[in-house]
């Protein structure tokens, strides 16, 4: 008999995801359901699908799941923790909806120190609604509501969300991983295990910003998007972990992003 | 009088570019007219569709439920919206994607090949204009000078273009007129 | 021995696996599944190598991989 | 339990502990600030939690995800911010999750004052937020019916998954009274397990999803549907109101809901003594609105009288009730000025009199 | 200008550039996208500036600061934005200022679906925000009367001190239909000097204070009558409606408004084929809403039928304007569904047949 | 003929605030008026007033004003600059008007780099609703919804929100000071000076986080507030530049709050 | 029968407590009974004040435009409520603090030197106490046992204290009832 | 020479002014101002260096201060 070694983690559902061809929104699924599955806590987890590309999100996990309005996700989390908080508590959102209409709410949410996950996936534009400009869209990057590329003089720098939480003085776990390639991707998944970890103890919030592709918006083939996303994402948005709950009240300076693999394009 | 129309096919066959011209030529020759894409969750599948609506007066609902006509340019459009035509109304199939046999007896069913005409006429992107041409052949809904006109208009950086579609719009035209007949 | 199973229907054509295969054995079909897609296939199978890469690259799910015996991982995963 | 002076804002609060409410998300506005304030330091007494959430737009979502779980909870705010919860309200009943939110009016728009107003009335009865939806909106005129009103108001929205709203002015919320609360309270509504909310999904069951978004318009239209059924559901059900004087015989009948139908209560005292004779309807239940019960009493009057602290909004509910059978009156104050009996009574001499205009659409 | 084949997203955002308006602060939402998108490229255009808020709450508090320096500004968003912009709509009415929201709706309640719908009546005309208000809300039904409309909008801002909104829905925005723009358009309304603007207060005149704060209750009461006084001449001057087929003989009297009036329209023409007799009241303006014009014409009917993309809410005001008068009816549809031509057709036979349902307030 | 050497500055109104005796609000609206002053802005400047114990500055400043909704100051502030880039804006904002409810606004109105200063008054608390737990009220600190102090294991830390907004990569004006103590106060003045400058010079957005004291609601008198503030506030709060627009990308550690004076208290 | 009083002071002279107890001392008498503080912006002026209403029926408005009695402490207090009094009422003034002559004749005026009487008894604080002794000697609104009874209850931790206060109360509740004859 | 005057009737009593003075030359009056608080004065007026350290301080632009002749101000303000 062969053994299966690879195959759909039980906490996905048996669906065809919604998901562009190429979009790396279902790889990240993929990791979050196999970390739930791995720590055995599928019966106990509730997710929050955003507004978003994943607004569907519900549709694929194959766990309990809120439906949040546009970047509350945080807050909804909050609520469900608080209400139960024998429950595991992941929000699942994109970059326009956390780090733009979301900012208060992750922030605070961070801040407080809800024992809750954050999976914050950054494609640098607005998926669902058609390709505007994100608070993590990068300079120059066209998108449809800066039709000749971002101006940072009118609409300022990326934000770079993993960053700025981890300058919170609260305990937490940021870190910020990438799945534009396979052993990024193998790394995006323990960052994702040790998020899921520190809330399975209760230690402290976390959250994995993981940068993401967008084939359509980008209007790239999806090789390509990967390749852009190394390219032009990667120097601004360096990966690594930049806040551990024992660690350093300060942010530590990123760890550079490369981890030890080579880069398949 | 008044022509109504979807246009329905994958999302790179151009049919929102064929409605939009036809509502143009509607325009240009004094009708009233509105063009309507569908838009929605089924967006991203991989269809697209538009109304367009050509009258003598007012247009009123810009929503057929009903439509005069259909250009089915794939399957999938052909089983959206085969059974919504009205009694009467036509039924244009681009044959060559389409290989079932539509299954209304009360609508005027018309083939074109369309996708085989434009690669005969070494211009493949050029279906939609056959279908367009057929469309007009078989209902006069504008003319087809003015749709000419518009061709010039549109592609007037192009001039190969505007002649390979021209061309592709007066086959169309004729096989409209004749399978009228 | 590492068999890879790419399930057509559920494959979206993305081609990102055939990128991630360093054993370049994976491939466009030329046909179309029923979500219209040319999907992707395994063309060489004795020579995968049983790295993952591919599965872990699918956004899809549509690849999954048996193995035969035993096998060693170059990384966990 | 033997009667106590309190505080509106306090009884509200010691009344949802009491309705087993463990659970309190809100943003400090005055003149509500005292049931965060007393549920901050009461929750954690009997073992729950209070957040004070970095604003409403963030509460009326926390409460979203506390409602989900099938937990009891609760929000308050005031005026202004039950505006920025009017996209979470709109979810929330959208979601059919069970929520009580307490609005302790203050007079607007914007920034307005913190006086006591009852402007909001449109924006609780006829929906804030985008949609078709309703809440239930009950409006207590005394402290004691604050207690009562808001332990009802969680059956009321766990039996209907509908968020309720508590709808009381300044004087509500500041005014002290005795107040009473039953030992073993019965629910006001049968209550089932809510086997909807999401919970972790043991074993094999479904997942359970708390969710307000239908893509497929045809879906969603049954669900709007569904949604328009409850409401007529309550509409059949819940209507609450009383009558005051309506047993007798009168010329005028007031309507009035809240504090300022207590005002109208003392004015239609001063008035029989003046020999003039009035009742009032004071509806309870502002959605359902007790159109039935004002139309049936406006049949002895010879003209209504609404009053209100607003420029005029319950006041289009009476016309509807009314259908045009009896002219329809109005006296208003606004901006936090309070309607005195007096004036009330002076008003009503002028509806009799002839020398008041009626109020219609022109 | 000739006529040019326009998207209603277009030419929303056309129409407010040719009205002089230079700022839009706005954030996406389908199905409304198109008029940032157009304005992000087409106001640098006319060096105007464009600015991708972070929010709708966020917009909504831009606007406020970019009117109160007396510029011509604007904002568009759709049902759950327009939710999120409830406080900050109350603030501009508040403090008077002259802005011009678009509403282009979505189903609802909650994140509802992306389709087209008109469940936000109550929402924009009885006020989402606290406290009372009033916007002035114009309902277009085609793509050219939303570009006039939207013109005319900026003017009666203006003159009003006063937001307006523009209350579409998905197919006004998607919709592509000839439009034309004159040259040398006269403002609807007379336009004075913004004297009242914050802009730095040169030399000894006193400061200019964009505000909605009224501690003191008389102060605001005062604040509130103005506000009521103002609304009241909107009232009177700004009723926009039109007649169709009210000229003629008929039986049933059709009340509807936007794109949903243009299938009514046909209905209308199919039912006269039929030798069935109805006209229609459309209201253009929905605050103020035409009340005389539905009760005159009216009376030539023997029921009124009210169709609307939602579970009814306009059917209020028809019902005010009524008093009782007529029979009044409903038929909607929800969740994104369109209402067809022969859906209205079959009821409007079904209301003369005697086989459809009064609806009233029980 | 005797010389004034220090009186009320000209952009402040002739009139008494409603302020607490010794409450430091009415301090920093001076230094305001004091540097609108000295640069000549008063004709053209326009503030932003909040909502909090601030929310008449209306009538306190000679300059034309709006009054936001609670914490949209930068926003509002926003929509006044780019109608009117001509005009010096400046919000004035209280600690829970803008890390609070008003965080989104803040944090994108700095990253989009608008042109405008904000004033940001850290006391600590809510005053003007009585004395509620802020974003930044102390750990162990007692307020009205935190009767048992600040637990910063179910509330989180105190947000040091100049750190925080200097983290952004869009250049700007960050800086600290308090006015508890008059050698302070001289400090606070200067990086208000500062911070109005760059505007007036159109080259960044500017925010002075300023200490200051709330003796009502911190149930202390006034002088026994300062020296709470100076215990409590200080050592958490360092006072310093963390971020100029020339300056380095990332937050510079903070200069260590102490100004070369003596402290009278 | 219904009594009704305003009670207005500085900030620190407890006048809502002594409301609070008025209305507590009436609820225990099995009256219907409201308290009602003046809250909004003139709140951290300093003053305060509260309205009470003692009813044998259901309690109408809590607020009273015009009471049957004002209780003033200090004279902003007298110069905000004076006028207010229903004429035939009540006006109780506190002289220790108030030098001015009240303008009313259609009311009944009583001057008690709460302040002095209360540094007499040597419980400078009871000033308060003095004053609702007095309003219960004029009015009788609730009875003195009832109220004495509240005061050993609100102050049991601290018999001095209660002793103190009685003898305040008493003192006041003597001078109430002179005062009326 | 220095001049320092406190308007009594802006005065709120908050004896920062008072806590403020290096040279101590600071009290607060017996009496109280129209807004009943007691106010802060100046004891001794010789001895005052200038420093407008309580007109910094004070946080109701009581202070005023006025010089006959030319001073020397220890710190910019
Ligand atoms: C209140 C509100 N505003 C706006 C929207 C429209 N909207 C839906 S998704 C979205 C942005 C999504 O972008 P992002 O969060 O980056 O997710 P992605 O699609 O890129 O995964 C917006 C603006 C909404 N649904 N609700
Ligand atoms: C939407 C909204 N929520 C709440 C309030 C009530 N509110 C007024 S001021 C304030 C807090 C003020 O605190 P802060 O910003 O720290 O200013 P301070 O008074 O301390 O100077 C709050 C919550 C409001 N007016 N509007
Ligand atoms: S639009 Fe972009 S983010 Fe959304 S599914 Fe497609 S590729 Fe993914
Ligand atoms: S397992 Fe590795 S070698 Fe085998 S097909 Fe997949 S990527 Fe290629
Ligand atoms: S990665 Fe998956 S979806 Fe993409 S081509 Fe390969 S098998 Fe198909
Ligand atoms: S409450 Fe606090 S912040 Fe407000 S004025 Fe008083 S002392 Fe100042
Ligand atoms: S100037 Fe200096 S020395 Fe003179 S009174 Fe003021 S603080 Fe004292
Ligand atoms: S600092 Fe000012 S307000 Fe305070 S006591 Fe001195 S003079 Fe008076
Ligand atoms: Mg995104
Ligand atoms: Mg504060």
């Amino acid at each position: 008999m062969p053994e299966t070694v690879f195959s759909r983690p039980e906490a996905l559902q048996q669906v065809t995801t919604h998901y562009c061809p190429g979009c790396t929104h279902g790889v990240i699924h993929r990791l979050v359901g196999e970390v739930v599955d791995e720590l055995g806590l599928r019966e106990r987890t509730v997710g929050i699908a955003p507004v978003g590309c994943s607004v569907l999100a519900y549709n694929y996990f194959a766990t309990d799941f809120h439906e949040a309005s546009h970047g509350r996700a945080p807050a909804v989390a909050t609520g469900v923790k608080r209400a139960r908080p024998d429950l595991i508590v992941f929000a699942y959102q994109g970059d326009g909806d956390l780090a733009s209409i979301g900012m208060a709410e992750i922030m605070h949410c961070a801040n407080r120190g809800e024992k809750v996950t954050v999976v914050f996936v950054n494609n640098a534009i607005y998926g669902m609604t058609g390709g505007q400009m994100a608070p993590t869209t990068m300079p120059g990057q066209i998108a449809t509501t800066c039709p000749l590329g971002r101006d940072v003089s009118l609409a300022g720098w990326p934000i770079r969300m993993a960053e700025l939480i981890s300058t919170l003085r609260t305990p937490a776990f940021v870190a910020r991983a990438s799945v534009h390639a396979p052993l990024y991707t193998v790394n995006a998944k323990a960052m994702l295990k040790r998020a899921f970890q520190y809330q399975v103890e209760g230690t402290c919030f976390s959250i994995v910003e993981i940068l993401s592709t967008c084939p359509t918006n980008w209007g790239l083939p999806p090789a390509e998007a990967t390749a852009w996303l190394e390219d032009n994402m990667l120097p601004y948005y360096p990966l690594g972990v930049f806040k551990t709950p024992g660690g350093e009240d300060r942010a530590p300076l990123p760890l550079g992003g490369r981890i030890g693999a080579s880069h398949a394009k | 009088m008044q022509n109504d129309v979807i246009m329905a096919g994958f999302g790179g066959q151009g049919v929102l570019l064929i409605g939009k011209m036809l509502a143009y030529a509607g325009m240009h020759q004094g009708k009233e007219v509105s063009w309507l894409p569908s838009y929605g969750p089924e967006m991203r599948g991989g269809t697209a569709n538009c109304t367009v609506v050509i009258s003598d007066r007012t247009v009123g609902s810009p929503v057929i439920q009903c439509p005069r006509a259909v250009v089915a340019m794939n399957l999938p459009s052909l089983e959206k919206f085969e059974s919504s035509i009205k009694p009467g109304g036509l039924l244009l199939i681009n044959s060559s994607l389409i290989a079932k046999e539509p299954g209304r007896t009360d609508v005027k069913v018309l083939k074109v090949p369309a996708n085989d005409i434009a690669n005969d006429l070494h211009n493949p992107k050029g279906a939609n204009m056959v279908a367009l041409g057929a469309y007009l052949g078989a209902t006069h809904a504008v003319a087809l000078e003015e749709m000419e006109a518009l061709v010039r208009e549109t592609f007037a950086s192009k001039p190969k273009v505007v002649e390979a579609n021209i061309a592709a719009l007066r086959r169309g035209y004729e096989l409209g007129e004749e399978g009228m007949k | 021995m590492p068999q890879i199973v790419i399930d057509r229907d559920q494959c979206k054509g993305c081609e990102l696996c055939v990128h991630a295969c360093p054993q370049k054995i994976l491939g466009m079909a030329k046909e179309i599944n029923a979500k219209g897609y040319f999907f992707a296939r395994v063309e060489e199978q004795k020579r995968c190598i049983g790295c993952r890469l591919c599965c872990i690259t699918c956004p899809d799910l549509a690849i999954e991989m048996h193995v035969h015996g035993t096998m060693v991982h170059y990384f966990a995963y | 339990m033997a009667k106590k002076l309190m505080k509106g804002s306090e009884a509200i609060g010691e009344a949802a502990v009491r309705a087993n409410c463990k659970l309190f998300f809100g943003y400090p506005i005055t003149p509500q600030n005292e049931i965060p304030e007393y549920m901050s330091h009461r929750l954690p007494q009997v073992g729950g939690t209070f957040v004070q959430a970095e604003s409403e737009v963030a509460a009326s979502n926390m409460i979203y995800g506390a409602a989900g779980t099938g937990e009891r909870v609760f929000t308050s705010s005031s005026s202004p911010g039950i505006s920025l919860m009017a996209e979470g309200i709109s979810y929330l009943a959208g979601s059919e999750l069970p929520v009580v939110l307490v609005n302790i009016m203050r007079a607007g728009p914007g920034l307005g004052g913190i006086l006591p107003s009852q402007a909001d009335y449109f924006q609780a009865t006829k929906g804030g937020g985008h949609g078709d939806y309703r809440l239930l909106v009950l409006a207590p005129w005394s402290v004691q019916e604050a207690a009562d009103l808001v332990q009802d108001a969680f059956d009321l929205a766990d039996f209907y998954r509908n968020p309720v709203m508590i709808l009381g002015d300044g004087l509500i919320g500041q005014m002290m009274e005795p107040v009473e609360f039953k030992e073993n309270r019965v629910p006001c509504k049968p209550l089932k397990p809510k086997d909807w909310a999401a919970t972790g999904c043991k074993g094999d069951r479904p997942t359970n999803i708390i969710n307000s978004l239908f893509l497929d318009p045809q879906v969603l239209e049954y669900h709007n549907q569904k949604l328009k059924a409850k409401y007529d559901t309550m509409s059949r059900d819940e209507v609450r109101f009383t009558e005051y004087g309506t047993g007798d015989d009168y010329d005028l009948l007031i309507v009035a809901y809240g504090t300022v139908a207590r005002v109208c209560s003392t004015a239609i005292e001063d008035l029989r003594e003046d020999g003039i004779k009035a009742a009032m309807v004071r509806p309870i239940s502002l959605f359902p609105f007790p159109y039935e019960a004002v139309r049936r009493a406006a049949k002895k009057a010879k003209a209504v009288l609404v009053v209100e602290l607003s420029c005029g909004q319950m006041i289009e509910d009476v016309q509807l009730a009314l259908e045009g059978s009896r002219p329809v009156h109005f006296y208003g104050r606004q901006g936090g000025m309070l309607a005195s009996p007096e004036e009330v009574a002076q008003k009503a001499k002028e509806v009799l009199a002839g020398t008041s205009q009626e109020v219609r659409h022109a």
